[in-house]
């Protein structure tokens, strides 16, 4: 059941198989009204997911995407979760520069046993996705989307003028 | 058919194509000039050589050569092949003589006796060629050493030079005389004298040429002196830009893209100055390094390809390589280097 | 093939034959019937299998042009389109263009003596040939195949293996690198193999292929025998794309592997720059 | 003696020595440089460190692995050679580093804009203390140096070498304040507006690679994942999303290693502004770990490494 009365969007869910994809489950088992956006893709563990992978899946169209792993100090693999923090946190302060919105990237933690949390997050972060409506391809879909594009950015000169190296 | 164009003219003229056909032009873009498709409301920048050549309106980046679709039935799997032929005419506006000439390298590769590609041969077709005559060589330009001048008409079906006022506009071919027809060219009147002297002055400012002649033997003999070829490669970082931005390099890459039930298969400009370019399946690489890679680029364009094709060298002279070099390897000074090497040994 | 050369020709897979653990033989036949009657190559010539969304690569068809109810290719797993072809079943759709290349100078080996020496999938272009000849068999005179792999189960062929050792009229050796149990045949490297065998240059071609390590060492090997460099013939691998001269990448110096090879004579590599 | 008399004579004495050392000479007209790999006495009346001389020497660093060479470093190319050694891509041993305390280096897309004609026209260039005078089509031009500087060395906090064997030159006292308003108005834009811009700019790239090659930091070279069909990363298609997806391996592969060297945009052909990407993730690296690649040895990339409890990474509420 889609969360709003609107179309499904994409959304990409990387979840760590030791805690986010249990809690999925736990959340799943216990029937707790979820929306269904979301394609969810399981990991061996959050240090598994190469902010790239988030990357992509934006340029490939996703609309959103979610990680989420263990909480900090309860990784499986004992510090996996530790870089998958850092890389991560980089990855959603790198994204405003390159003019995708970063409320379409999400990080969080939620245990096996968190199923209420599990449903929360996923009910806020497709409420989020869907308010933020499909995302725009990179690639001009059409020939007339081209032709605006590239006399729009002509008519503007150059973004930054001064850039020399 | 000799005819004059003012600037203004020219503008609109290439404007009023742009809405009907692809035309392709140099466009000041992001403080570069590159040739893009114009779209009317652009402006042609002529006021330098375009960064990136022509080819693409002959040869474009990439181009899908054929789209499969793949079926699963109760009767098992289906495979549906559909070859995708270009369409349409493209015009070229503003190319340097270079560029313009440098596309012929393609035709004895690309058109043989057995082997004739459809693709290629469908674009060369159907492009046209408005060439703008060189003013004045800049300090990478080599045209004149490899068979050519700043004002070649070869391959192009129009040739303008810049006058007082706008172009003078000679055609080359009947498709350029078309062209010419049209109203916003006016009587060339004494015009032609003008161009020519200005043609002629160009020449004069290249100076001297380089003489290649001994390149094809030389470097075949340098062949396996690899001392020879680290030391020119030495500065070279075996990227693409040589290759991408000349107009002769006609190497390619085919490689599939698979999305759910549909693929396509992509042909890609590819690059000789990488290392994937030739590595095997195996992992063995009969050019794992950037020496070996430098030299059959290098032997390629001034030895192989002038023996397989009446010593025409596969290099139109435009400097592009070099100017672009982020390492400022000079393709003219490696040829040089090979043609007065005394062996010492 | 087609009048577009990149446009390749519907086959279906008719039969899949696991030789070794890391290679599968195909047997296709063209979907279209006319053209797999009229299909014509010559033994040594070369095709190019798609695996649609994988991409192409270059085998030798390695059944004979005598025995056309399929065309058989031998693939070796080592990569993306090689692992995908691997997984095909009987009743696959794949692309063929071919054939490509120059084939073996068959006609003139004709009453001569023909030495094969073939070592792990380098089997395959020999197969082709060695088939043909088996085929036209009095056109040939003494016909001796020496065929080496590193170990018992890494020989292909196993099917056909028990004919050619049978059969009067040819010498079939065969041998590994190590002893193995039950491995009733030689043991040894295959150059060693070929000097203990000590056959005779005279009015004899020989054909090899194999891994660059072994072609280089049965070369040697050869030539310590007494063999001319014009006797010597042997098949090059080369990454390729196109597969009809264009795409660049396969030239040693002017001569385009996919062209003018992959067949060449001792001799003839001796005229290439050395970029092999 | 002047500085380059200086450094040539200190070049001399490790000759011998040394494979080859690494600088600049002459390139193919009197405006460009190009590096110069020194192995004798006549390579070495060559050599100049004029400041046009603008590659990066620790670009080569890592393809002369074994053997012992020496590099002309600025105070930016030392910062690459302390990220090399940090990452143990290099050993400290196996290079003698000339450091030159740096007045800066010239941006060639700036100089192409402040000449008349394309300098494409060079007949010749003096090189004055503050200016190049530039003989172009028959007519001089005299360009203040700067006014053409290189943004990287417009706010360059690193001008004297941080690591160098032999040092040459006279120590800089003070840092510039500038800052560049270009980068500030590109990343205060609304999203949408640096949406289309790389969506466009994107457009133009050719996908030459010459951003990934020519950076010191770049050492998998022949290995990217770039190149990769098992995983495969990208399309060959040259299309604005393949060609950002690039951009984004290489920012990725450079957080916290980025040494700001600017070569990736100076060597890219068609101009695009790839440092407003850099920039703009070391600030974030500095602002969250507080890192700066190649300022000081024996770091850790912060990507390497972690923290139980991270300081500035703060845990989002639901």
């Amino acid at each position: 059941m889609p969360a709003q009365d609107e179309r499904e969007l994409r959304i990409v869910g990387f979840l760590c198989n030791w805690c986010s994809y249990g809690g999925a489950d736990t959340a799943g088992v216990a029937r707790f009204t979820q929306p269904t956006d979301l394609r969810i893709i399981r990991v061996p563990c959050s240090g598994r997911i190469d902010p790239l992978f988030v990357v992509r899946a934006l340029l490939n169209g996703a609309d959103g995407v979610l990680v989420s792993g263990c909480h900090p100090r309860d990784c499986h693999y004992a510090e996996g979760n530790f870089y998958a923090r850092r890389r991560l946190e980089m990855l959603k302060r790198f994204l405003p520069i390159t003019g995708i919105d970063e409320r379409r990237f999400e990080y969080t933690w939620v245990s096996a046993s968190e199923g209420q949390r599990w449903q929360h997050v996923v009910t806020e972060f497709t409420r989020r996705i869907h308010e933020l409506g499909p995302a725009q391809s990179f690639n001009p879909a059409t020939q007339e989307e081209w032709f605006n594009l590239a006399l729009n950015e002509a008519s503007k000169g150059e973004a930054c003028a001064c850039h020399g190296s | 058919m000799e005819r004059f164009i003012t600037e203004a003219n020219l503008q609109q003229f290439a404007a009023t194509l742009a809405g009907k056909k692809h035309v392709l032009a140099p466009v000041a873009s992001g403080g570069t000039t590159c040739f893009r498709r114009l779209v009317p409301g652009m402006r042609l920048d002529f006021s330098r050589m375009a960064v990136i050549s022509p080819k693409d309106a002959t040869f474009p980046r990439n181009e899908t050569l054929l789209l499969v679709q793949r079926y699963v039935e109760e009767s098992g799997k289906k495979l549906e092949l559909k070859e995708q032929l270009p369409e349409g005419e493209c015009i070229v506006i503003g190319s340097r003589p270079c560029g313009a000439r440098g596309k012929l390298i393609f035709d004895p590769v690309y058109e043989t006796e057995a082997i004739k590609d459809p693709y290629y041969l469908r674009r060369r077709d159907n492009t046209l060629f408005i060439t703008l005559s060189c003013d004045r060589p800049e300090s990478t330009c080599f045209c004149h050493s490899v068979g050519s001048n700043p004002a070649d008409g070869t391959g192009s079906d129009v040739l303008l030079t810049a006058v007082e006022g706008g172009f003078f506009a000679r055609a080359i071919t009947p498709k350029g005389e078309e062209l010419l027809a049209d109203a916003l060219f006016e009587e060339a009147g004494t015009r032609a004298e003008e161009a020519a002297a200005k043609q002629t002055k160009a020449r004069e400012l290249m100076g001297q040429a380089h003489d290649f002649s001994s390149a094809a033997a030389k470097l075949l003999e340098r062949f396996d002196d690899m001392g020879f070829w680290q030391a020119q490669s030495n500065k070279c970082i075996s990227c693409g830009a040589c290759t991408y931005m000349c107009p002769t390099c006609y190497c390619f890459n085919i490689t599939d893209d698979e999305a759910g039930l549909v693929s396509r298969r992509l042909r890609s400009w590819d690059n000789c100055m990488s290392h994937t370019f030739t590595l095997e399946g195996s992992g063995h690489n009969p050019r794992g390094t950037k020496a070996h890679r430098l030299k059959n680029r290098v032997g390629h364009k001034f030895s192989y390809y002038p023996d397989l094709h009446a010593s025409q060298i596969a290099c139109c002279g435009c400097g592009r390589c070099i100017k672009q070099c982020p390492a400022g390897v000079d393709i003219r000074q490696v040829v040089m280097a090979a043609q007065e090497y005394v062996d010492e040994r | 093939m087609s009048a577009n050369p990149y446009l390749p020709d519907m086959a279906t897979v008719v039969e899949v034959i696991e030789e070794t653990p890391n290679i599968k033989s195909f047997r296709l036949v063209l979907n279209d019937d006319d053209k797999m009657k009229t299909f014509t190559f010559q033994p040594g010539q070369v095709g190019q299998l798609s695996v649609f969304g994988a991409g192409e690569s270059t085998f030798v068809i390695n059944s004979s042009p005598t025995r056309m109810d399929y065309l058989q290719f031998s693939v070796m797993r080592v990569g993306e389109v090689t692992t995908r072809l691997h997984q095909l079943k009987p009743g696959d759709q794949i692309g063929v263009r071919a054939p490509l290349g120059k084939p073996f100078p068959v006609e003139n080996m004709k009453g001569k003596n023909v030495l094969f020496i073939g070592g792990g999938i380098g089997m395959a272009p020999l197969r082709t040939l060695f088939t043909y000849m088996l085929d036209n068999r009095s056109d040939f005179k003494d016909i001796t195949l020496l065929y080496g792999a590193r170990t018992p189960v890494d020989l292909t062929y196993q099917e056909e293996l028990p004919e050619w050792l049978g059969r009067e009229d040819i010498n079939t050796v065969l041998c590994v690198d190590n002893e193995y149990p039950g491995w009733e045949h030689k043991v040894g490297l295959i150059p060693n193999i070929l000097l203990e065998m000590n056959p005779s240059p005279e009015n004899t071609v020989a054909i090899t292929c194999g891994p660059p390590i072994m072609i280089k060492f049965t070369l040697q090997a050869l030539k310590k025998l007494g063999f001319e460099d014009e006797q010597i013939i042997t098949t090059l691998e080369k990454r390729m794309k196109c597969g009809v001269g264009i795409c660049g990448r396969c030239n040693i110096g002017t001569k385009y592997v996919c062209q003018d090879g992959p067949v060449f004579t001792y001799a003839q590599l001796k005229q290439l720059p050395s970029e092999l | 003696m002047s500085q380059l008399e200086e450094l040539k004579a200190a070049i001399r004495g490790h000759l011998d020595s040394l494979d080859c050392v690494i600088g600049w000479e002459q390139g193919y007209d009197p405006l460009h440089a190009t590096p110069l790999f020194i192995r004798n006495e006549s390579d070495l009346e060559r050599l100049s460190i004029s400041p046009l001389a603008v590659h990066n020497p620790a670009t080569y660093a890592t393809g002369f692995a074994g053997k012992k060479i020496g590099m002309v470093v600025r105070g930016c190319h030392s910062r690459s050679i302390i990220e090399l050694l940090n990452e143990k891509l290099i050993e400290r041993e196996n290079v003698v580093l000339f450091g030159l305390c740096c007045d800066g280096v010239v941006s060639q897309r700036k100089i192409r804009t402040a000449l008349p004609a394309d300098p494409g026209f060079v007949e010749a260039v003096e090189i004055g203390d503050d200016a190049l005078h530039i003989t172009l089509a028959g007519e001089k031009t005299t360009i203040k140096l700067q006014d053409v500087l290189a943004d990287k060395c417009r706010i360059c906090a690193y001008p004297d070498p941080l690591l160098a064997d032999v040092l040459i030159g006279n120590k800089h006292d003070s840092r510039p304040e500038e800052t560049l308003a270009c980068q500030e108005a590109f990343e205060a834009k609304p999203n949408a507006e640096k949406f289309t811009f790389w969506q466009d700019t994107m457009s133009r790239c050719i996908r030459c690679y010459a951003c990934r090659n020519v950076c010191p930091m770049c050492v998998c070279q022949d290995y990217c994942i770039a190149a990769s069909r098992d995983p495969l990363w990208m399309s060959q298609e040259n299309s604005p999303a393949e060609n950002f997806m690039f951009q984004m391996i290489h920012v990725s592969h450079l957080t916290g290693r980025c040494t700001e060297c600017g070569e990736c945009e100076r060597a890219c052909p068609v101009d695009i502004p790839l440092m407003l990407l850099r920039r703009y993730m070391n600030k974030q690296v500095q602002e969250v770990f507080g890192h700066q690649a190649g300022t000081s040895l024996d770091k850790t990339p912060p990507l390497l490494t972690f923290q139980v409890e991270e300081a500035r990474i703060k845990e989002r509420d639901w």
